[in-house]
C-alpha cells in the first residue's frame, strides 16, 4: 500500500511563524505538503480545546508556534501560552494522550527556513510513528453514519 | 462544638447574617450539609471527621446567596476555598462570615477574609501518600499504559456531573459543556466525551484547585478524578513554586513570568 | 444561507505552476454555500478585481474568498475591492496559496489537495464572519507631559511647535530636573545651565503650554485620545498672579538652615523659597513642614515683608481636570541614597559624597561657588577618589544593571577636579569604563591622558576614617589583584542610578507595566521604544532607563512626534478585530460569571468591570467588559475564559473551530 | 396461575452461564469496579460479584443506554445481541416495566423495545436489605416476581436456589439445560427474604401531593441539593435524554443521551427563561414526575424503592427521609 | 523555661568560657538549656565545597535530633554552627528532594521545624526584655563589637542584620551600659580560615582589627564567634608583632559581658580562661 500521509494540523501567530511560513515561500524553501495552516492573532488566542478537536477530527500530529519569547507583537501572549502549554502538555501526558504528536516551536518572522525544518522533521517523526489510531479508536473516527448529503 | 453552635447562634440573633452553613447528622452514617436560620435550630449544629463535604460550594449557590449575608463553618480546605472564590469576587466580607475549624478540629474565628488568607497562608496544599504513591505510579507508567488506564477508569463516568456541582470552583453560570456554539465538548458520555470533559475540568481548575477532593467524593461511580487535578497541582510546584489561593488574586494561570521554563519548545 | 464566491489566482506562473487553479475553482464551486467560484491569471489586477466586484453585485455574494498570495501581502487590497462593490470588507478573506502552497511544494496531486484544503478552511470560515465596522475613536489634541526635566521641556516644546496644547506638570517648585543641577556637561563642557535655562524660559512663555509647577498627577481614566487626568496642585501659599517674585520674602525668612534639594543638602534654604535662582517660574512657594507659621502657628513675617500681598497661608491644593489625548511620562530618575552603602561609610562622613553632590560642588551657582571644597571643613581635597559602579552592576545590591552614565560623568568630574585643583591627585576605581558615545571615548582618553587622573580597575571592599583620612582599600585587578590603600581627603560616589520613589504608583495610575527596577516598560525593546503598552502613552528619557541629556532628548522629540501623528487626524479608526464579553437578555444578562481572571491575563488593562444593575439601581451582577480603545485584539483572554464569554472579533470561537472541522472533515 | 417452581444447585449456576454462553447469549451481570457494582459484559462466571445489596447503576441500560444512536434508517434487530441479564434485584425488574410504560405511552419508542425484547431477566430475591430500601413501602417485596423471566432465590447463604420460571423466556432458558433445573421439594421462599418494613403508604403521598405544589416543604429538602445527575442516572426508571446532531462536515450521526431534570439547563430556554430556576423546583418535579405524574398518567408508580438514589447521592438527599417528611407535613 | 542548646565542637574544648558564660547567663534568667542528645558536628570550615549532600546531611541530623527532642527553638552559640545549621534549613526548604536525599542518609525524618537562634537572637529574644533592672554593674567600657564574618553573611539567607556595618551587638551592648565605638572592621575577615595554616597572615589580618579598634580608643573588643575570639585573643602576640607594639584590649564574648554587667561570679563565666588578661 502507498506510504502513510499524516494530517498535520498547525496552529500559529500571525505576526511571527505565519509571516516566517511566508518567507519560506518567498525563499523557495521546499517542505512536506502534508500540513495545513490554521492562522491566529497570537499564540495567546490559542485554545488547547482545538487541539484537542484536531485530534477527534483525524489529525495525526500537530504544530503550535508563535513568536520567540520577548518578541510577541503583543507583548506577552506567547509568555502566557507557554504558560498553558506547560501544564496543558503535562496533562496530556499524564492522561496518555502521544505529547511526541505535538510540537511547540518558536518561529520568528525571519525563520522561514526554521519553519520548514519543523515541518518536515515533524512529518518525519510522525510517519515514523504511523496513524494516531489508539486516539482514533476512542474518538471512534471515521466511523460516522452519513445522515445527508 | 459548643463555641461553633454558640457563635451560630449569636450571630443569628443578632441577625448579623440570615443563614449559618454547617454539617447535621444525615442518614447511614453520613453527616450532610444544614442551613440553620432560627437561632433554636443552631443545635443540630455537629463537627467531626465524617464531616468532609466542601461547604463552600454552597456559598455561589443561588437559592442560598438569596438568603442574604451567611455564615459557614469551614474546615481548611473550605476556608481555602474561600480565599480563592474571593480572589475571583463571588464573595466578599460583606456577605460571608466564616467560623474556621482548624485541623485540630478547634473553633477559631476571624474578623475578615483577611485573616482567613493569613490562617490559610500558614499551611501548604499537601497530596495525600496515598494519591501521592498512585500519581508516581501512574508517571512511572509508559504513555500508552497510562492512555489505558485512565480510558479504562474514565469509560464508565456518565456525566451526571456531580463532580462538577460539588466543587466551590464550578461556579459558573454556563459551563464550557454546556456551550453548543461550538460543541466544544460532545455531550455523549461516550470514551471521547469523557476524556474531553475530564480534561478540561483539570485545566479549568488548574491554578484553582485546592484539592479538597470534593469531586472524587461525590463521584457516585468513585472514578479517581481527582487525580488529575492533584497532578496539575504537582506540576503548579514543580514549574512555577506551586500557589496558595490569595486575595492579592495573583492567579497562576492569568500571569506569567518571563523566565518561566520549559524544555520541549523548539 | 451563504452565497460566498471563491476566487483562485493563479498569481501568473506562481500559484498555477505546482497547483491545478482550475480544479480548485472546481471543486471548491461544489462546496454548499458557494454560488460562484472561478480561476483568474491576476486576481489583484484590476481586471480580477472588477471580477470580483461584478460577482457580488450580481451575485449577490455574502461572503469572498480569495485564493491567491498571503493575505500580509494583499487583504488590504481584496477587503477594499469588496467594500466598493458593497460588501462589507470583514467578509472577505483569504487562502494563501502561494506562499504557504504552491511556492513550497512540488507540483502534483497533494499540493492541488492541499490547495482545496486551504480554501475549503476559509469557505466554512466565512460562512461564520459577521459584518464588522471599523471602531473610530475622536482624539482631543492635547498632551499631558509629566515631569519637567530635560526630556519634559523638550517634548514639549517639540510638541507645543506642532501647534497642539500641552499641559507641562512638574513636583517640584521649578522646571529644569537634574540638568539643572549639573555644573557642565559631557564631552563638551559646556556649562549645563547655560544651554538649558532658555529653554526653560521658552517653556514658560510659549503659548500653547500650560506650565504646572508644584503640582502632582492624581489619577487617570480613559484610553488613547481620550483620557481624563485629575491634577493636584499643591498648595504653594502664594498668590501666583500678585507675586513679582521681587524676593523679599525669601530673603527677611527667619527659617535658613533647611538643607537645600537644589544643592543636594550641600547648600542651606529658607522656608518659603526658590529653588534656584533661575528658576522657572521664579516665584517663591513655601514649604510647610520647615515653615514656623506652619509648625508654631505664629510668624508670617513673609506676608509682612510682601509688597503685593501675595501670601496665601490658608491656601489649600487645588484639583484641576484636564482631558488630553496624549500623555508623555518624563519623569526622570533619581541616585541612590545614605545608609545603603555602609560600607562606603555614605552618610556617616561627611566627605563621602555622591556624584550629584559633586556637581552642586563643581557648579559656579553651587554652594561653593564652583570650587572644590570637602563638605566637613570646606579644605580643598588634596586626594580625590572617584568610585564607579556604587551599587550599579552589583546584584548583591539589587542592581545588577549598568548605570550608564557614570563612566561619563566620572571621567567629567576628574577632569572638572584637575582643571579646577592644580597638583590635587585624583583616582577613579572602576569596574569596565563604558565610553560608547560619539566623542565618548575620546573624552575619558583626555581625562587619563591630558588631566593624568588615575584609573584603577577593581572596586573598593570599604572606606573608613583613620585619622582625618578617608582610608579608601580596594584592588587592582590589573596589577593582579593587589590590595589597594589610598588615603583620600574626599571621595566621590557614583551612585546608581535608580527610578523614582512612587514610580510604581505613578504606572499603576496610568495603567502602564513596570520592569523589576521600577523603570516604565516599552511596548517593544528595539521597535517600540517611546510607546508603552497602553496606546497614547509615551515614555521620554531616564524613568524608562538611566541616560544621558542626549539621549533623553532625542527620546523626548520621537515621543513629541508620536503624539503630533497621533494628533494629526480627528479620529483613530482602529480595526475591529477586537474581543468583546457576550452580553443577552435577563434573567443571564451574559454568560460571564465575573471571576476577571481574565483582567490579569490582558496586557493592555483593556478589560474593566462593569456593574449590571436593575431599575432599582441594585447591582444584580457585573462582567467582564472590552474598553475598544485600549483592546489590542490578542486574544489572550478568549483562550483563557472558562464560561467562552469572552470572544474576538475576526478570530471567534465559531470561526477557529469550523476552520479545524473543515480541514479534517469532507464536505 | 402456578408458577412452575424448580430446585437448581448451587454449583450448577456455573454449568448454567456456560451453556447460556454456548448458546452465544451475552450476559450482563454484576461487576465490580472501584468498590462499586455496576452491571457489564460477564465473561466468566467468576467474575460475577455476588454479596451486594444493591448494584450502584440499575440495568436500565440493557434498553436504554446513556449514548444511543438515532439512525434515520431505524437499528436492525440482528445487531442487538440475545442478552440474559443476570442478578437483577426484583425492585430493578419491576423498574423494568415501569420504564417500559414509559416508553411506551403515547409513542411506541422501537429502539427502547428492540432492544428490551432481546433481553431475559434473571431475578435474584434479596436474602439482605439496607436503610436505603423501601420497596415494601412501593408495592414491591423482596421476593417480588414482577418484571422478571426466572426469579432465583437462595435458601440461605450458601444453598441451592429456587428457581420461579415466569415466563415463556424463562421457559426457553429451562429447554437449554434441562437438567439444571431439578424439582424442588419445598417451595416455600418467605422465611429466606429480606424484612424489609414499610416506611410510609405511596398511594397517601400520592393524593397528598395533588396539594403538595405549592409547599414550602420543597425549598427546604432542596437547599442541599447541588443538582447533579447522580440520581437520575443510577434510577431504574428515570427516561429522559436529550438528542443531539454531533456533526462533522457533511457526515455526523444523530445520538440521544441521558439527561436529568436535576440540571438547572434541563428546562433553559433558549430565551434565557428558566421555568424550574431554582433546585426547589427541579427536585419537586422529580418527585412529583414519580409520585403523582406518572401514577395519574402510566398508574405505575415511578420508584420501585430500590434506594440507589439515596446512595449515590453526594449530599445524602435521601428520598425515603423526604417521602416521610412529606407523608408527616400538614398541608 | 527551655531552649535548645547546641554548643558544637568549640564550645566544649577551646572556648569553654563561652559555653560558660552562655549558660551562666541563660540561668540568671531562668532559662534551661537542654543540649541535643547525640548531636554530632556541624560540618563547618570546607566541607560543603567538597560535598554538598554531606555538609548539609550533617547539620541536618543535628536539627532531626532536636525536632525528636521535641524542641522548637535551639540556641547556636558559636557563628560557624549558626551559619552551617541555618544554610542547611534554608537549603532544604527550598529543594524537597534533596530533603529527602538528605533524611534518607540520616535516616531521621526532618521537618525543618526548629528555629535556630544565634547568640544575639537568642539575648534579644530573652534576655534583653527582662534587664531592667538586672543590671548591677553596668558594663561602663567603650566597646568595639566585632561581628566576623559568619554571624551575618550571606544576608539573603540569614536575613540577619546587615552584612555591611551590622548593628545588633552594638545594640545589645548600649543596654548593658556600654559605650560601643563606631569603628571599621566590624566584619573584617580575621583569617580564621588560615588559622592553622598561615599564622602569620592571622597576625596581619588580626592586627589591622585590634589596631583600628585600639586606635579608636576601644577598651574591650565583644565577638560572638570562636574563631573570631581564638584569633583576637590567642594569636595576641603574633598581632602585637604585627602592630609593633603591645596591646592588651581584652576581648570578651558577648555573654562575658552582659554577665559582668549582671554581676555574676567571674569564675563562672570562665574570664581566667582568656589569654589576654580580662582587665575590666
Amino acid at each position: 500500500m502507498a506510504e502513510f500521509e499524516p494530517k498535520i494540523v498547525a496552529f500559529v501567530c500571525n505576526w511571527c511563524t505565519y509571516a516566517g511560513a511566508d518567507l519560506t515561500g518567498t525563499s523557495r524553501i521546499k517542505y512536506a505538503s502534508n500540513v495545513r495552516i490554521v492562522r491566529f492573532p497570537c499564540t495567546g488566542r490559542i485554545d488547547y480545546m482545538l487541539l484537542i478537536k484536531a485530534f477527534d477530527e483525524g489529525a495525526d500530529g500537530i504544530i503550535v508556534s508563535g513568536c520567540h519569547p520577548n518578541d510577541c507583537h503583543y507583548t506577552s501572549g506567547n509568555f502566557h501560552a507557554r504558560r498553558r502549554w506547560i501544564m496543558f502538555r503535562s496533562l496530556c501526558d499524564f492522561t496518555g494522550i502521544d505529547t511526541e504528536r505535538i510540537k511547540f516551536s518558536w518561529v520568528s518572522a525571519a525563520e522561514g527556513a526554521k519553519w520548514a525544518d519543523i515541518v518536515n522533521t515533524t512529518v518525519a517523526a510522525i510517519r515514523e510513528k504511523g496513524p494516531y489510531t489508539e486516539y482514533k479508536k476512542v474518538a471512534k473516527y471515521p466511523e460516522k453514519e452519513v445522515i445527508h448529503g | 462544638m459548643d463555641e461553633l453552635i454558640k457563635r451560630a447562634k449569636d450571630l443569628l440573633e443578632s441577625s448579623v447574617v440570615k443563614v449559618v452553613i454547617g454539617y447535621e447528622e444525615g442518614t447511614g452514617n453520613k453527616t450532610r450539609a444544614l442551613f440553620v436560620e432560627n437561632a433554636e435550630d443552631a443545635g443540630k449544629l455537629i463537627f467531626d471527621s465524617r464531616c468532609v463535604q466542601n461547604l463552600a460550594a454552597y456559598i455561589t449557590k443561588k437559592e442560598v446567596k438569596e438568603k442574604g449575608k451567611m455564615a459557614i463553618a469551614a474546615t481548611l480546605p473550605v476556608m481555602r476555598s474561600i480565599i480563592q472564590l474571593a480572589s475571583e469576587y463571588q464573595v466578599n466580607d460583606s456577605n460571608l462570615i466564616v467560623l474556621g475549624i482548624t485541623p485540630e478540629s478547634k473553633f477559631i474565628e476571624f474578623a475578615n477574609l483577611v485573616e482567613v488568607e493569613t490562617f490559610v497562608h500558614k499551611y501548604q496544599i499537601e497530596i495525600d501518600a496515598r494519591n501521592k504513591e498512585m500519581l508516581v505510579k501512574l508517571e512511572k507508567m509508559t504513555q500508552a499504559e497510562r492512555w489505558k488506564f485512565w480510558v479504562d477508569e474514565l469509560t464508565p463516568c456518565f456525566k451526571c456531573y456531580a463532580c462538577r456541582a460539588a466543587c466551590p470552583m464550578c461556579y459558573c453560570h454556563r459551563c464550557t459543556v454546556d456551550f453548543n456554539q461550538p460543541q466544544w465538548v460532545p455531550v455523549a458520555s461516550t470514551e471521547l466525551g469523557n476524556l474531553e470533559w475530564h480534561l478540561m475540568r483539570a485545566i479549568h481548575l488548574t491554578g484553582r484547585c485546592i484539592d479538597c477532593d470534593a469531586c472524587y467524593n461525590a463521584c457516585p461511580l468513585s472514578i479517581p478524578i481527582n487525580l488529575l487535578t492533584k497532578k496539575m497541582l504537582e506540576d503548579a510546584k514543580e514549574h512555577f513554586g506551586g500557589y496558595q489561593p490569595s486575595l492579592k488574586g495573583d492567579h497562576l494561570m492569568s500571569t506569567y513570568k518571563p523566565d518561566d521554563k520549559e524544555n520541549f519548545i523548539q | 444561507m451563504s452565497k460566498i464566491g471563491v476566487f483562485v489566482c493563479h498569481c501568473g506562473e506562481n500559484i498555477s505552476a505546482t497547483v491545478d487553479c482550475a480544479k480548485v475553482a472546481e471543486v471548491a464551486g461544489k462546496y454548499d454555500g458557494v454560488t460562484f467560484s472561478v480561476d483568474y491569471k491576476y486576481m489583484c489586477s484590476d481586471p480580477g478585481q472588477s471580477l470580483i466586484k461584478n460577482a457580488i453585485t450580481e451575485k449577490g455574494l455574502t461572503g469572498v474568498v480569495v485564493a491567491s498570495c498571503s493575505p500580509r501581502m494583499h487583504e488590504p487590497t481584496f477587503r477594499k475591492a469588496c467594500a466598493e462593490a458593497g460588501l462589507n470588507p470583514f467578509m472577505c478573506e483569504m487562502a494563501n496559496l502561494r506562499e504557504h502552497c504552491s511556492w513550497v511544494h512540488e507540483k502534483g496531486e497533494a499540493t492541488t489537495e492541499k490547495a482545496i484544503d486551504l480554501v475549503r478552511i476559509l469557505v466554512e470560515k466565512v460562512k461564520y464572519n459577521h459584518e464588522l465596522t471599523s471602531i473610530k475613536v475622536p482624539v482631543t489634541k492635547t498632551a499631558l507631559v509629566i515631569g519637567g526635566g530635560i526630556a519634559g521641556i523638550q517634548a514639549s516644546l517639540d510638541i507645543a511647535n506642532t501647534g497642539h496644547k500641552v499641559i507641562l506638570i512638574e513636583k517640584d517648585p521649578s522646571i529644569g530636573g537634574h540638568m539643572s543641577q549639573l555644573s557642565e556637561t559631557f564631552p563638551t563642557l559646556d556649562c549645563s545651565q547655560c544651554i538649558l535655562t532658555p529653554r526653560m524660559v521658552e517653556v514658560a512663555q510659549h503659548p500653547n503650554i500650560t506650565l504646572y509647577t508644584y503640582a502632582e498627577l492624581e489619577s487617570l481614566e480613559g484610553f488613547i485620545g481620550n483620557f481624563k487626568a485629575k491634577i493636584r496642585k499643591k498648595s504653594k501659599s502664594l498668590d501666583e498672579k500678585l507675586c513679582t517674585g521681587c524676593g523679599q520674602c525669601t530673603t527677611k525668612c527667619p527659617v535658613k538652615k533647611i538643607p537645600s534639594e537644589f544643592n543636594e543638602g550641600l547648600g542651606k534654604r529658607t522656608a518659603i523659597y526658590v529653588p534656584f535662582p533661575q528658576a522657572v517660574p521664579n516665584k517663591p512657594v513655601i514649604d510647610r513642614k520647615n515653615c514656623t507659621y506652619y509648625v508654631k502657628g505664629k510668624c508670617k513675617v513673609c506676608e509682612i515683608v510682601c509688597p503685593t500681598g501675595a501670601i496665601r497661608f490658608d491656601q489649600e491644593d487645588q484639583i484641576v481636570e484636564v482631558e488630553v489625548g496624549a500623555i508623555v511620562i518624563a519623569t526622570g530618575f533619581t541616585v541612590k541614597q545614605p545608609d545603603f552603602f555602609p560600607e562606603y561609610g555614605y552618610g556617616k562622613h561627611a566627605d563621602v559624597i555622591t556624584g550629584l553632590q559633586f556637581e552642586r560642588l563643581a557648579s559656579a551657582s553651587g554652594p561653593t561657588l564652583g570650587e572644590i571644597r570637602r563638605p566637613s571643613d570646606g579644605k580643598i581635597p588634596e586626594k580625590i577618589v572617584f568610585l564607579a559602579c556604587a551599587g550599579s552592576r552589583d546584584p548583591a545590591k539589587g542592581i545588577p544593571y549598568c548605570s550608564k552614565i557614570c563612566c561619563m560623568y566620572i571621567a567629567k568630574h576628574a577632569m572638572l577636579y584637575q582643571h579646577k585643583v592644580h597638583g590635587g591627585k585624583s583616582y577613579v576605581f572602576y569596574m569596565d569604563i563604558r565610553a560608547g558615545g560619539k566623542q565618548y571615548e575620546e573624552f575619558v582618553r583626555r581625562a587619563i591622558e591630558d588631566d593624568g587622573v588615575n584609573y584603577i580597575r577593581g572596586r573598593v571592599s570599604k572606606i573608613y576614617e583613620k585619622n582625618g583620612k578617608l582610608i579608601v582599600s580596594g584592588v587592582d585587578t590589573l596589577l593582579n589583584a593587589m590590595p589597594v590603600e589610598i588615603e583620600a581627603d574626599m571621595v566621590v560616589l557614583a551612585t546608581a542610578g535608580v527610578a523614582n520613589e512612587g514610580a510604581e504608583e505613578l504606572a499603576q495610575k496610568l495603567h502602564i507595566s513596570y520592569d523589576p527596577y521600577k523603570f516604565f516598560a516599552e511596548a517593544h525593546p528595539k521597535l517600540k521604544p517611546v510607546e508603552t503598552n497602553t496606546a497614547g502613552i509615551f515614555l521620554a528619557g531616564a524613568c524608562q532607563a538611566p541616560r544621558d541629556i542626549p539621549e533623553s532628548v532625542a527620546m523626548a522629540s520621537g515621543a513629541a512626534v508620536k503624539v503630533a501623528g497621533l494628533f494629526s487626524q480627528d479620529e483613530l479608526t482602529r480595526e475591529p478585530i477586537i474581543a468583546v464579553v457576550n452580553r443577552q437578555a435577563p434573567p443571564m444578562y451574559s454568560s460571564c460569571v465575573g471571576c476577571f481572571l481574565c483582567v490579569s491575563a490582558c496586557p493592555y488593562q483593556a478589560i474593566e468591570k462593569e456593574e449590571i444593575k436593575n431599575r432599582n439601581g441594585e447591582v444584580i451582577k457585573s462582567v467582564a467588559k472590552v474598553n475598544p480603545g485600549l483592546c489590542q485584539g490578542c486574544g489572550t483572554c478568549v483562550a483563557f475564559c472558562r464560561t467562552k464569554s469572552i470572544d474576538i472579533q475576526g478570530y471567534t470561537h465559531e470561526q477557529m473551530y469550523t476552520e479545524v472541522m473543515a480541514l479534517l472533515n469532507e464536505y | 396461575m402456578n408458577i412452575d417452581k424448580r430446585l437448581v444447585r448451587k454449583d450448577s449456576l456455573e454449568k448454567l452461564f456456560d451453556i447460556l454462553k454456548q448458546n452465544s447469549k451475552a450476559i450482563y451481570a454484576p461487576l465490580s469496579k472501584n468498590g462499586k457494582t455496576t452491571f457489564g459484559n460477564a465473561v466468566a462466571f467468576e467474575t460475577i460479584s455476588d454479596g451486594y445489596v444493591q448494584t450502584t447503576q440499575s440495568a436500565k441500560d440493557i434498553a436504554f443506554p446513556r449514548v444511543d444512536g438515532m439512525s434515520v434508517r431505524g437499528i436492525d434487530l440482528n445487531e442487538i445481541p440475545e442478552v440474559v441479564l443476570w442478578g437483577v434485584r426484583p425492585c430493578d425488574a419491576t423498574g423494568i416495566g415501569e420504564l417500559s410504560s414509559i416508553f411506551n405511552w403515547d409513542y411506541k419508542d422501537e429502539i427502547y423495545n428492540n432492544r428490551l425484547s432481546k433481553v431475559t431477566v434473571f431475578g435474584f430475591s434479596c436474602s439482605k436489605a439496607d436503610d436505603y430500601c423501601f420497596c415494601t413501602s412501593v408495592g414491591g417485596n423482596p421476593g417480588n416476581t414482577a418484571g422478571s423471566d426466572i426469579l432465583f432465590t437462595q435458601f440461605g447463604e450458601g444453598g441451592d436456589y429456587l428457581a420461579e420460571i415466569l415466563t415463556e423466556r424463562g421457559e426457553k432458558i429451562v429447554g437449554l439445560a434441562p437438567a439444571l433445573f431439578e424439582n424442588s421439594e419445598t417451595d416455600d421462599k418467605e422465611k429466606f427474604l429480606a424484612n424489609v418494613p414499610v416506611k410510609f403508604n405511596h398511594n397517601e403521598i400520592r393524593e397528598k401531593l395533588d396539594k403538595f405544589f405549592e409547599s414550602k416543604e420543597w425549598i427546604e429538602q432542596s437547599l442541599r441539593c447541588l443538582g447533579c445527575g447522580a440520581c437520575a442516572y443510577v434510577c431504574p426508571t428515570c427516561a429522559c435524554f436529550d438528542i443531539q446532531d454531533e456533526a462533522h462536515g457533511k457526515n455526523g450521526s444523530r445520538i440521544r443521551c441521558w439527561d436529568s431534570c436535576g440540571f438547572s439547563h434541563f428546562t433553559l430556554h433558549t430565551s434565557g427563561h428558566n421555568p424550574r430556576d431554582v433546585q426547589s423546583a427541579r427536585w419537586r418535579q422529580r418527585i412529583m414526575h414519580k409520585f403523582s405524574y406518572m401514577p395519574e398518567r402510566l398508574e405505575v408508580f415511578g420508584c420501585t424503592g430500590c434506594g440507589r438514589c439515596s446512595r449515590a447521592c453526594p449530599v445524602d438527599m435521601n428520598i425515603l427521609e423526604n417521602l416521610i417528611s412529606i407523608q408527616e407535613v400538614t398541608v | 523555661m527551655t531552649l535548645g542548646f547546641y554548643p558544637g565542637c568549640s564550645l566544649k574544648g577551646s572556648s569553654r568560657e563561652y559555653a560558660e558564660s552562655v549558660i551562666a547567663v541563660a540561668k540568671a534568667f531562668d532559662i534551661k538549656l537542654e543540649e541535643i542528645k547525640d548531636w554530632n558536628c556541624c560540618g563547618a570550615t570546607a566541607a560543603h565545597n567538597m560535598n554538598k549532600e554531606l555538609s548539609l546531611a550533617l547539620p541536618a541530623r543535628i536539627l532531626s535530633l532536636a525536632e525528636r527532642q521535641g524542641l522548637t527553638e535551639i540556641v547556636v552559640p558559636c557563628a560557624a554552627c549558626y551559619s552551617r545549621l541555618t544554610v542547611t534549613k534554608h537549603e532544604l526548604s527550598e529543594d524537597p528532594a534533596l530533603k529527602a536525599v538528605v533524611a534518607d542518609a540520616n535516616g531521621l525524618s526532618y521537618n525543618g521545624t526548629v528555629n535556630v537562634l544565634n547568640i544575639v537572637q537568642m539575648l534579644d529574644k530573652y534576655v534583653i526584655p527582662n534587664l531592667e533592672g538586672k543590671v548591677v554593674k553596668p558594663f561602663d567600657h567603650k566597646v568595639a563589637c566585632y561581628y566576623g564574618c559568619l554571624l551575618v553573611r550571606p544576608h539573603e539567607i540569614l536575613k540577619f542584620d546587615r552584612e555591611e556595618d551590622p548593628q545588633t551587638l552594638d545594640v545589645l551592648m548600649l543596654k548593658a551600659g556600654a559605650t560601643p565605638i563606631d569603628w571599621a572592621f566590624k566584619t573584617e575577615c580575621c583569617g580564621a580560615g588560615l588559622s592553622v595554616s598561615r599564622t602569620s597572615s592571622v597576625g596581619r589580618l588580626s592586627g589591622k582589627i585590634i589596631g583600628d579598634a585600639k586606635d579608636r580608643g576601644a577598651e574591650v573588643v565583644i565577638v560572638a564567634c570562636p574563631m573570631c575570639h581564638s584569633n583576637l585573643d590567642m594569636r595576641r602576640d603574633s598581632i602585637n608583632t604585627y602592630l609593633g607594639e603591645k596591646v592588651e584590649i581584652p576581648v570578651l564574648y558577648i555573654t562575658q559581658a552582659i554577665g559582668l554587667a549582671l554581676g555574676l561570679d567571674r569564675k563562672a563565666l570562665g574570664l581566667q580562661r582568656h589569654f589576654v588578661k580580662v582587665t575590666v
